[in-house]
């Protein structure tokens, strides 16, 4: 009594559905319709696409990272300093902060192949405080502590200027995330994706139906890494500036509370996750500037005692519930 | 003879896979139980739901009146559980005699009675447990549940892989604990013979449920019925 | 030691797989003792044992999880004794687990389709969706089929009874296309009403794929198998035909603890 | 030079008292938690409470620190500690996080952001100096305090652990935890003592760390990778390894900053990422291991 046929189903689950074709026009047509909002659109995009890049390897491959910053401010800096000394235009600069990313995402991925949780969680987070320790020390060519200044950016395309009113840099992350997220999202419906996600449920059971495991770890630990650096270079593209904060822990913590907010393996969780975070980091902190901090730590608290998924997908709540979270 | 275990019903497993459905037998005071049945039939399941190390899915059990099914597993010691897992699990950081004092309740047996009976033990005393043969750390096994002066000793499987002469050493030593002792004891083996010859009664096991409860002599006496349940036979 | 080919499987005498000589020695011990053993084409081999016979060692040494002390493993005439275990699925060796092993979070259909893309080499494709080739759907409604998941093909596997989780656990292992299928206690934990489905489905097993299977089941080890190995403590004790198997006193000594067989 | 080994070791010793808690709990329970830094950083804020507002003099306050953050750390370990133990590591991660990140905003809130010191009796101030200029010993009387403390809390920790009852129980629930409940041991008592007494020598680390480390609200976050390193290096299965890793970080870090001030952090980490490549499972941990 089959209702689908197994091909019919397989292309539903990965067809477009018109929600997300609505969601991406009300995200493009944000600039216009709320030119004062413009910037933190720009900031709410670029949160996203790093919050995607992680999703590769937490939600779909399963790797625990406390570093993937480093990517993001790797891709960053190198954006920066191309524009600053070699050449101002943005797409040029872009290509440049993901290549430095992607070849670091290459490199790192040997230390992460091994050992448990704990210390994939270790050489990560090592990995990002070793590039701060760098970009610290480094103060001749990265302007240290405070920061790499004067980077002027050219015209995108050679037309559109970046502008003080950020609509044209909300354009420019905007079609980033967008043409990533649709990269990203073929290949999580793709037989790679699968394979990403059998690593990810049960290496063992991977490794016994044929899947080099060490080899798909490595594609998407630097696939993930080439991504966060697009992220990472947008942000100091439009906003001219680089410093050691790109490098931070609690921006590595933050894009991990983002992927659970939005609900990992789900690309658009990281999505969500950025609206809701950004908008709730920009409120919260306009009553309690200091302290916003202590509501977001009491959210994780609260969220991962009542269960992740729970909380964010609605339908598991009419659904069984047996099991609370993934 | 007061009845001192009484198991109803029981249906248990590890995670959602079900091994034992609809078990129900019983011991009384002093007796030994020889429990027998083919690998995967659920003997250690069995040994190791009356020790809580499992999921329990139905059934009850009572151990001298007392329910013991709604104890968790660290109170079931106790309540008179005197468990030698399958594997022995010695403690391996800990030597000899810790693992001894680490869990020993007072009563008649002590490390001192332990030492007695498995002089081997004795000269081993301060070895760690990594550093014992296998033979060794069966005793030690042993030893360690005496320590918890149990009213229900469970053995799952204690002579497997040992040398014959050990074999004998450890048979000796059970049946002085059951017979001399009178402490009541379950005793899981695939070979019959040697675990029947100490026994007061038998259960057979096969897939999950009870084949065949007898008393061990009755059953010795039945070999080809033997051969069905336990050997390579349709 | 084995008895007289038959005459009508001439052509199945021929020997897909091959253990000659295995070895495999932990410190001390020795967990596989120069063990032989010989899988025609199209067979249906049982590995019974006690516990500790080395059964699950010898299984680790045939998938290359363990590498062997000495002796050689040949599958089709290749020597594979030094192949990393995916390249031996490769070529057509296929192990199920005893514990399910399964991908909790995605559906029978999904894992299908993975297993399925990932042995026609569609394994690296990143763009086209997983759906995409007709044939890995085609090839995935038989296996839903034959293996009765069709109705629970989009049901979280998490979710699925423990009957339907041990028929997907077998459905993987053929979606590899095994030539080679090592089957580990497939009955394992099974309660009573979902035996039936899977001693089906076991017993419906394609006849060119070669079955060595592990368990302790008696009815299912003679109503499946055609030849049967005996193995105590790491080596052969013995091979033959089920019947003589189960005539054999030297088995019945180690199964039922009769004079010198018993303990050692 | 022997003076940077000197402060080496004392660093090293106090940030095993800080880390050995982390080291036992996570081998028991097999717990990532990243909040034990709050702990100490509890520990350090008693004693400075206690000094500036109730006057209590320096020695009195270690021990309340101690009680203070056990008392904290049962309190936790008994309502938001013992749901998570069968949770996914990152959602361990997580939940830590969030209590590192409640600790630290509210220490920001309700003492301030500033940097905290701790006004020592005279007795613990000053230096001594033997040997002549090459091999010039100089000890600060304060680091030679800290490590006389921490060595007899390292007897005190070895004697309960190797000698006492409840030590034997605690190393057997670590072997394994299913047959020591079996066999009668209450592994939820066991952990829940442990963590009481780990948590309480972190604040007891916290409280003497105050002078040598600085006590401000961003404390758990800024050792956080201190701890995990011992911990990661040392392995969970005995506490000589966590002992060995912590002085071999203490001293790496103290000579690092002082011969190559560039580069001070970044040869602790690159070592680490180096071990943990090389040795996934620790460094001091048997190949046996647990």
């Amino acid at each position: 009594m089959q209702t689908l046929s197994a091909q019919a189903s397989l292309l539903q689950q990965s067809r477009i559905k018109p929600l997300e074709l609505v969601f991406w026009l009300l995200a493009f047509a944000a600039p216009v319709l709320t030119p004062s909002h413009a910037l933190i659109i720009n900031e709410i995009a670029i949160v996203a696409l790093f919050a995607i890049s992680l999703d590769i390897i937490l939600g779909y491959t399963g790797i625990v990272s406390l570093g993937h910053a480093a990517f993001f401010g790797l891709g960053g800096y190198a954006a920066a300093l191309f524009a600053k000394h070699v050449m101002p235009d943005p797409m040029v600069g872009l290509a440049v902060g993901i290549a430095a990313a992607t070849l670091l995402g290459l490199i790192a991925s040997l230390t992460i192949l091994r050992g448990s949780d704990l210390t994939r969680l270790m050489v990560t987070l090592g990995l990002g405080l070793i590039l701060m320790e760098l970009a610290n020390k480094l103060d001749w060519l990265t302007g240290g502590a405070d920061g790499l200044q004067g980077v002027v950016m050219g015209p995108i395309l050679g037309r559109f200027e970046f502008d003080l009113s950020g609509q044209t840099a909300a354009y420019y992350s905007l079609s980033v995330l967008l043409v990533f997220f649709v990269l990203l999202r073929r290949v999580t419906q793709s037989p790679l994706g699968a394979t990403l996600m059998a690593i990810r449920d049960n290496r063992l059971r991977a490794m016994s139906i044929g899947i080099p495991v060490n080899s798909r770890l490595t594609l998407a630990y630097t696939l993930a890494a080439a991504v966060a650096g697009a992220a990472g270079a947008l942000m100091t593209q439009t906003t001219g500036f680089a410093s050691l904060d790109l490098f931070e822990f609690h921006r590595s913590a933050d894009v991990l509370l983002i992927l659970v907010i939005g609900g990992t393996g789900w690309l658009y969780g990281g999505v969500a996750g950025a609206i809701v975070f950004k908008l709730m980091q920009d409120f919260l902190s306009s009553i309690t500037p200091q302290y916003w901090m202590f509501w977001i730590g009491l959210f994780l608290v609260v969220l991962v005692l009542v269960g992740r998924d729970r909380l964010i997908r609605p339908w598991t709540w009419l659904g069984t519930g047996r099991k609370g979270q993934s | 003879m007061s009845e001192l275990l009484h198991v109803d019903n029981l249906s248990a497993g590890y995670g959602e896979a079900v091994v034992l459905s609809g078990v129900s037998l019983s011991l009384d005071e002093g007796q030994t139980l020889a429990l027998l049945g083919r690998n995967g039939t659920g003997k250690t399941t069995l040994i190791n739901t009356l020790a809580g190390a499992t999921r329990q899915h139905g059934g009850s059990i009572m151990l001298g009146g007392r329910a013991l099914h709604t104890l968790a597993p660290y109170e079931r010691a106790a309540a008179g559980i005197g468990w030698v897992p399958q594997e022995r699990n010695i403690f391996k950081s800990l030597t000899v005699h810790e693992n001894l004092t680490a869990v020993a309740r007072p009563g008649k047996w002590t490390p001192d009675s332990v030492y007695a009976m498995f002089e081997r033990l004795a000269e081993r005393k301060g070895n760690l447990g990594t550093q014992l043969s296998g033979g060794e750390q069966q005793m030690l096994a042993v030893g360690r549940a005496l320590v918890l002066n149990p009213r229900l000793l469970l053995l799952d499987e204690p002579l497997e892989g040992l040398a014959p002469i050990i074999v004998e050493e450890l048979l000796r030593a059970l049946r002085r604990i059951t017979r001399e002792e009178g402490l009541s004891a379950i005793i899981v083996e695939q070979h019959p013979q040697a675990v029947l010859a100490i026994s007061d009664r038998a259960v057979v096991l096969d897939r999950g449920s009870v084949a065949h409860a007898d008393s061990a002599q009755a059953l010795q006496q039945k070999p080809e019925l033997l051969e069905h349940l336990l050997g390579v036979a349709r | 030691m084995n008895s007289a080919l038959h005459p009508k499987a001439a052509l199945a005498s021929e020997t897909v797989l091959s253990a000659q000589g295995l070895e495999m020695r932990f410190g001390g011990i020795v967990a596989t003792n120069c063990v032989n053993l010989d899988l025609k084409k199209g067979a249906r081999h049982a590995l019974i044992g006690p516990n500790g016979a080395g059964k699950t060692t010898f299984i680790n040494l045939l998938t290359g999880v363990l590498q062997p002390s000495a002796g050689r493993i040949v599958l089709e005439g290749e020597d594979i004794s030094t192949l990393a275990p995916n390249e031996r699925v490769g070529r057509g060796m296929v192990r199920t687990f005893q514990i399910n092993q399964l991908f909790d979070s995605m559906t029978p259909l999904q894992t299908l389709a993975l297993v399925v893309s990932q042995r026609s080499g569609l394994g690296r494709r990143w763009w086209p969706s997983l759906g995409h080739s007709q044939q890995v759907a085609q090839r995935c409604e038989e296996l839903l089929t034959k293996f009765h998941l069709a109705e629970v093909m989009n049901q979280r596997t998490r979710e699925l009874a423990y009957g339907k989780r041990r028929l997907l656990e077998i459905a993987i292992a053929l979606a590899c296309e095994p030539r080679v299928l090592l089957l580990d206690e497939p009955v394992a934990g099974v309660p009573a009403g979902e035996r039936e489905e899977l001693l089906q489905t076991v017993a419906a097993l394609p006849a060119d794929v070669s079955v060595l299977l592990i368990e302790h089941d008696m009815d299912m080890v003679f109503s499946f198998a055609t030849r049967m190995t005996v193995l105590v403590n790491g080596a052969v004790l013995t091979e033959g035909t089920p019947q003589e198997i189960a005539a054999d006193p030297r088995v019945k000594a180690v199964y039922l603890g009769h004079g010198e067989g018993a303990g050692a | 030079m022997l003076t940077i080994l000197f402060d080496g070791v004392a660093y090293g010793m106090l940030l095993f008292i800080l880390a050995v808690g982390l080291a036992v709990t996570m081998g028991l329970m097999n717990f990532i938690n990243l909040a034990h830094g709050a702990f100490a950083m509890a520990g350090g804020y008693i004693t400075v409470l206690l000094m500036q507002r109730m006057g209590v003099p320096f020695l009195v306050c270690l021990p309340l620190a101690f009680l203070g953050a056990a008392l904290m750390g049962a309190l936790l370990e008994r309502t938001l500690y013992r749901p998570m133990y069968n949770k996914p590591h990152l959602d361990q991660v997580l939940f830590s996080i969030g209590l590192v990140f409640m600790a630290v905003a509210s220490v920001d809130y309700f003492l301030g952001s500033s940097q905290q010191n701790i006004h020592l009796p005279v007795w613990l101030k000053g230096r001594t100096e033997i040997g002549s200029d090459p091999f010039m010993l100089g000890m600060g009387h304060y680091r030679l305090f800290i490590i006389a403390v921490c060595a007899a809390l390292t007897v005190a920790l070895q004697y309960v652990l190797t000698k006492t009852r409840f030590g034997s129980r605690l190393r057997a629930s670590v072997d394994d935890q299913r047959v020591a409940a079996g066999l009668g041991i209450n592994v939820n008592l066991v952990f829940l003592s442990t963590f009481a007494v780990g948590s309480g020598l972190a604040g007891l680390g916290g409280a003497l760390g105050a002078e040598v480390l600085g006590l401000d609200p961003t404390f758990p976050l800024k050792f956080m990778v201190y701890f995990l390193i011992v911990v990661a290096v040392g392995g969970t299965s005995s506490i000589t390894g966590p002992l060995l890793a912590a002085l071999l970080l203490g001293i790496a870090d103290v000579a690092g900053k002082y011969y190559i001030p560039k580069l001070g952090a970044f040869i602790v980490y690159s070592l680490m990422i180096a071990i943990l490549i090389w040795r996934p499972q620790g460094l001091f941990v048997r190949k046996a291991g647990k």
